[in-house]
């Protein structure tokens, strides 16, 4: 469910080393998910067979027919049209927090690193600090303060989350760091700037995007738990983690699908992308 | 049964050790034989990938899962590979083993007392206190005074010398009639090094302990074996009384390993490398003699079949021209 | 050595929780509007409202000094007054506060008991089992609280009527009645990152080199498990279970809206919807504090469990 | 004697409260060849970390090639400059090399840092530095990983020759590498000695190693220098009771570990 206990988990996961990395089918089937949820997040209206914000009333909870395949939510609306249009949202947060949080978390690891001493000091006690506050807690207080919507949740997430980013590739640039290529590099006079850019972040690259990877499934399930506990994506708009919200009551009425529905299109997509995440991880574990 | 036959301690009898590599099964070890009488100390020379490692691992029965084993190991007259039970427990006490890294095969959460005295206390039931004092007298006899205190200490505030110490303190500590050690020395400074091969050669002969010792150093065996196997791509190419290692080997390999160090007593010019690099078991050529490729004395006949070990002057040797090349190889080894 | 790293971290707990205060306290500035609009919602209170706000916030003050006068208020229990409850925040979160604990409990020895030993289990058994834990815990490591909440209701409320969906419920037994469901839907997916770790951890450390030692001298293999491959994982199991517990005391929030349970989360979310800063600071205050000792006695117990720790932070 | 294109002068670090480096002194004449013996915590890596920049003394001088390197290079020019008078092979081969940069790549990098030479010149300087250092085409555009240690040392030697500096640090560069490959490398390591005008400061706690390798030897005990000369003399007749007994303990054939009582005195 959180962040930090994925990216954690992922840090803890170097116990499994070593493990040789094939193509397989969980690799294909994850890596198919994620492009049909890409392609429906970006090509979703023109997807989608209805209006997703007409309502008709008369068929709230109706079940699914040949022309409504997932029927009717609470209002009424056709729960596919909604589906392929929430998709957008659904992704682009997740995708934001990811963007923010690893440009940011890789600056400070790889800076921290590279120049050691007080700078190192000084970044990690921050980044510590920042450990203080739990995601959903800084989305919340952020939602309170600035109201409601995608942008205040996805600002708190991303800084809630970069220490967890950054301490894992803090650790790992510095193992990067006191390879004796780099040195070799350093006693040759090549510029700091120049080792880091064109040596120490690409052999770090294997393990940013595999904790990207998995950054973006569960700020993912974050996101949705924002905009499902209303402080997110605002109703009407469509979104995953609001339509399981609005359908909730579905649940108990006996019309579980829409709620359901959206909760499975969550649950696929976030398993997709923290199972290539952690082969990402795994080969390049074998790599090194 | 009759325990000891031949009075062998320990038999090897053309083990063979295949693993599995990218799913098929490779030779990592090839006919290896040769046999270790009680309180003799033999010296497993080679270089990496010879598979003497291996060996050592086949004999205590710690290879990796997977591993598929030919051939006959027997100590004291029992075969090793299918014992169970009291037996295997009785052979775990009887055989230690000592490793190049102490630090990886100690574990680091738990206090040096503990180590050393676990075996001792469930084993064989030795109360702690006794099991203790036992292990600060070893301690004491491998040159660490303050034995109380190390006791009490973690294995992370112990240098490698030190620790490396209490690993052979802590195998001798069952009363062991084998000794495996497994590249003891290579990890610890040169004076180290001098200072635990006396404490090992010493505490051998007051103990009448028996000892493999696995090196890749070829002056360090034959300094305190009494007899060098030398290894090359997972099988015996010679096995020779240490005192005649370096002036009379049998194998153009040994030779040219000698050879290939520099000298501490003179200067040479240049040095008698061996071209190429050492293969192991599975890299090497099928059906030739696997140094061949690399030998400055192979002709046709060697790469015609894998020779056999033929016995010469008390030693051994896999060499089709090892009669013939006597006295020759010698002569490399001053360049 | 232990004494030293417990005083350096407590110190940085207290610098943690000194920023964390300010953060959370300077919120009301940089909110849109005025600090009356942004603690009002933008609704329009009676004057003597506006008048205990003005007090409360000392907003005639210096901005350092209003920030300490609220933050020795909160040490001392005073948090305010909540906007739309006209009623004291201290003896709303008072009121509240238990359900919460008891639903983070309740989790955390969920997924502390079955998350270890499910991982123990498919750690030392590869096999059947070992592979349907690999195949559940990949999916339910991903499962969003609300999500795993709703199909709990449905099976367990819903269709087999076995637990109440809805509500706190009355008297010690009735109380674990109720909240099952929640817990569960709190802990399913840590309880799966817990096995999933847990079963790496100690297949890594059964391969351990000591490991191959003890076996060589002949160390019982129960004995073995124990003492060598369960001590030694412990460490990484402890970092990873304690991460997670303390990641449940916001996800709480999630799980009480869903189950309606009055819990200090659900108070949060509510007070955030309807922009009631002074809630959403007090309950933020005591989360982020409660958070930040759950971090602090997982690295204590970390550097227990692990005398290779003398200063510095986790298994890095 | 020839003038001196390394020099060294009261070189003391320390860390913390602990001296790793106190009082050295030596210097590297143009062409000749340096050892500096020690075994752990003997502190010659600290000095040659020193030397190249990876380290700050704490106290004392370096000069090579008549310019102070003592304190951090102001500028890249400056670094670079200092890259082309003294270079360094570490002992490790195994992290020595960029695992995801071929060996082309990784001597064509260094070209392009020190001289301003077009593709095609840089590309034959590759082939030419490869041919010394005895790698063929394949292994020339392979990656580190299919490459064995003793190859991968020569990489690392190519690409310090690339540099064409005045100073050769050789750190430990042989020790990792087996018997036979060690050979090789040894011999390599003489030639280019013979072909070049480059100099030798050479690492190492390998007694046997620094007699092929080097003519002149200092050795250091716990930061200090304790005894220097001629390498031959040194080793043959050493005075100093450290030194003595590191000679002791070196094994070689006939040699049995000096017993405890023996040591003792030293």
């Amino acid at each position: 469910m959180s962040v930090a206990a994925g990216l954690a988990a992922g840090a803890v996961r170097r116990y499994r080393a070593g493990r040789r990395f094939r193509t397989s089918p969980a690799i294909v089937v994850s890596g198919s998910v994620i492009v049909a949820a890409t392609v429906v997040a970006v090509a979703g209206p023109l997807l989608a067979p209805y209006n997703p914000d007409l309502p008709q009333l008369s068929q709230y909870f109706f079940g699914p027919s040949p022309e409504h395949l997932l029927g009717f939510d609470a209002s009424g609306r056709d729960v596919m049209s909604r589906l392929l249009y929430g998709a957008r949202t659904s992704m682009l947060g997740p995708l934001a927090v990811t963007l923010m949080c690893m440009t940011l978390g890789s600056l400070l690891a790889v800076t921290a690193a590279w120049r050691g001493g007080a700078l190192d000091a000084v970044i990690s006690s921050g980044l510590d600090i920042l450990f203080a506050f739990p995601g959903i807690l800084l989305a919340v207080l952020a939602a309170a303060v600035f109201g409601a919507g995608l942008v205040a949740p996805v600002l708190a997430l991303s800084v809630a989350y970069t220490p967890y980013v950054a301490r894992v590739l803090r650790g790992a640039a510095l193992r990067e760091r006191a390879q004796l290529y780099v040195a070799a590099l350093e006693v040759q006079g090549a510029s700091g700037v120049a080792i880091c850019l064109r040596h120490l972040i690409p052999n770090l690259l294997h393990l940013i995007v595999a904790q990207a990877t998995t950054l973006f499934g569960y700020a993912m399930v974050d996101l949705a738990a924002i905009s499902f506990l209303g402080l997110g994506v605002q109703p009407p708009n469509a979104d995953w983690g609001v339509m399981v919200s609005e359908n909730q009551q579905g649940i108990i009425q006996g019309f579980p699908l829409p709620a359901l529905a959206a909760g499975i299109c969550i649950v696929v997509v976030v398993v997709a992308f923290n199972i290539l995440g952690e082969r990402l991880y795994e080969r390049g574990e074998a790599r090194q | 049964m009759n325990a000891e036959i031949g009075g062998a301690l320990l038999e090897l009898d053309g083990v063979t050790v295949r693993l599995p590599v990218e799913g098929s099964m490779r030779a990592v070890l090839q006919e290896v034989s040769f046999v270790i009488r009680p309180g003799e100390a033999i010296g497993l020379v080679g270089e990496s990938g010879s598979g003497k490692s291996m060996t050592a691992r086949a004999i205590d029965r710690l290879l990796p899962p997977g591993a598929a084993v030919n051939g006959r190991i027997r100590f004291g007259g029992r075969d090793v590979m299918t014992l169970a039970g009291a037996d295997l427990k009785r052979f775990r006490s009887e055989v230690a083993m000592i490793f190049q890294d102490p630090r990886a095969h100690i574990n680091p959460v738990r206090r040096i007392g503990d180590y050393m005295t676990e075996a001792l206390r469930t084993n064989a039931g030795v109360p702690v206190s006794e099991a203790s004092s036992r292990a600060v007298a070893l301690l004491k006899s491998v040159g660490i005074d303050d034995g109380e205190r190390r006791l009490r200490q973690y294995p992370h505030e112990l240098s490698g010398g030190l620790l490396q110490r209490v690993m052979i303190a802590t195998a001798l500590l069952t009363k062991p009639r084998l000794l495996l050690a497994d590249e003891p020395t290579t990890a610890l400074d040169v004076t180290t090094q001098a200072e635990v091969l006396a404490i090992l050669d010493d505490l051998r002969t007051d103990l009448h302990l028996a000892m493999l010792f696995i090196t890749h150093n070829l002056e360090v065996a034959a300094a305190i074996c009494d007899r060098t196997v030398v290894m090359y791509a997972g099988q015996i190419v010679e096995v020779r009384s240490s005192s005649r290692l370096h002036t009379d080997p049998l194998h153009p390999y040994t030779a040219a390993l000698a050879a290939a160090r520099p000298n501490i007593e003179a200067t040479t010019p240049r040095l008698l490398a061996i071209p190429g690099r050492p293969l192991s078991a599975f890299e090497a050529p099928a059906g030739e003699c696997a140094f061949a490729p690399r030998c400055p004395h192979a002709l046709d006949v060697c790469r015609q079949a894998r020779p056999a070990l033929i016995a010469l002057d008390g030693g051994l040797s896999r060499c089709v021209r090892a009669e013939e090349l006597r006295g020759r190889l010698e002569v490399a080894l001053h360049g | 050595m232990h004494l030293r790293f417990v005083l350096r971290r407590l110190a940085m707990l207290a610098v943690s929780l000194l920023v964390a205060s300010f953060v959370i306290f300077s919120a009301i500035f940089l909110a849109p509007g005025n600090p009356i609009a942004a603690l009002s919602g933008g609704r329009s209170l009676p004057p003597e409202s506006l008048r205990t706000l003005e007090v409360r916030y000392h907003l005639d003050q210096p901005f350092l000094v209003q920030y300490w006068y609220w933050l020795s208020n909160a040490v001392h229990g005073n948090l305010g007054l909540s906007i739309t409850l006209r009623e004291n925040v201290s003896d709303l979160i008072a009121s509240r506060i238990s359900t919460t604990a008891g639903l983070v409990l309740y989790a955390s020895i969920l997924i502390i008991v079955l998350g270890v030993s499910l991982g123990i289990l498919s750690g030392f058994r590869p096999g059947l089992l070992d592979t349907s834990t690999l195949v559940v815990t990949a999916v339910s490591a991903s499962l969003p609280a609300f999500v795993a909440a709703i199909v709990l209701i449905l099976v367990f409320a819903v269709q087999l009527q076995w637990f109440p969906s809805l509500g706190n419920g009355i008297g010690f037994l009735d109380q674990v009645r109720h909240l099952t469901l929640p817990a569960f839907a709190l802990a399913v997916s840590s309880l799966a990152i817990v096995a999933r770790v847990t079963r790496s951890a100690i297949r890594e450390e059964a391969r351990r080199e000591h490991v191959q030692t003890a076996i060589s001298r002949g160390i019982p293999t129960a004995q073995l498990i124990r003492r060598h491959v369960l001590r030694n994982a412990a460490i990484p199991i402890t970092t990873i279970s304690g991460i997670t517990v303390a990641s449940l005391i916001a996800v709480a929030a999630v799980v009480e809206v869903v189950f309606g349970l009055a819990g200090l989360g659900a108070y949060l979310v509510q007070s955030a919807q309807s922009k009631d800063l002074a809630v959403v600071q007090g309950i933020s205050l005591l989360l982020v504090t409660a958070f930040v000792l759950v971090n602090v006695l997982v690295d204590v117990l970390y550097a227990v469990l692990d005398p290779r720790v003398s200063l510095g932070s986790r298994a890095q | 004697m020839a003038e001196s294109v390394l020099e060294v002068n009261a070189l003391r670090k320390e860390f913390g409260p602990l001296t790793a480096v106190d009082d050295v002194s030596f210097s590297l004449p143009e062409g000749g060849s340096l050892a500096i013996v020690g075994e752990s915590g003997s502190g010659k890596t600290t000095v040659a970390k020193m030397i190249v920049g990876l380290e700050r003394p704490t106290a004392g001088t370096i000069r090579a090639c008549g310019q102070d390197r003592s304190t951090p290079a102001r500028s890249l020019r400056d670094r670079r400059r200092r890259g082309r008078e003294v270079q360094i092979v570490f002992q490790d081969p195994y992290t020595s090399l960029d695992p995801r940069q071929t060996v082309e790549a990784t001597i064509d990098e260094v070209l392009r840092l020190h001289h301003g030479w077009p593709a095609e010149r840089r590309h034959q300087r590759v082939r030419e530095l490869t041919e010394l250092v005895g790698l063929d085409a394949r292994q020339v555009r392979a990656l580190p990983r299919s490459l064995s240690g003793g190859q991968r040392q020569r990489v690392a030697i190519a690409r310090a020759l690339a540099a064409e500096p005045r100073v050769l640090i050789l750190d430990e560069s042989v020790a990792a590498l087996d018997v036979s490959i060690q050979a090789q490398v040894l011999n390599l390591l003489a030639d280019i000695h013979d072909q070049t005008q480059v100099s030798y400061l050479c690492i190492s706690h390998d007694l046997a190693v620094v007699r092929q390798l080097t003519q002149e030897t200092v050795v250091m005990w716990r930061g200090k220098i304790v005894e220097r000369g001629p390498t031959a003399q040194v080793l043959d007749d050493p005075r100093d009771d450290y030194t003595r007994r590191l000679r002791a303990s070196v094994p070689h054939p006939g040699w049995k570990p000096p017993h405890r009582a023996q040591l003792a005195g030293a």
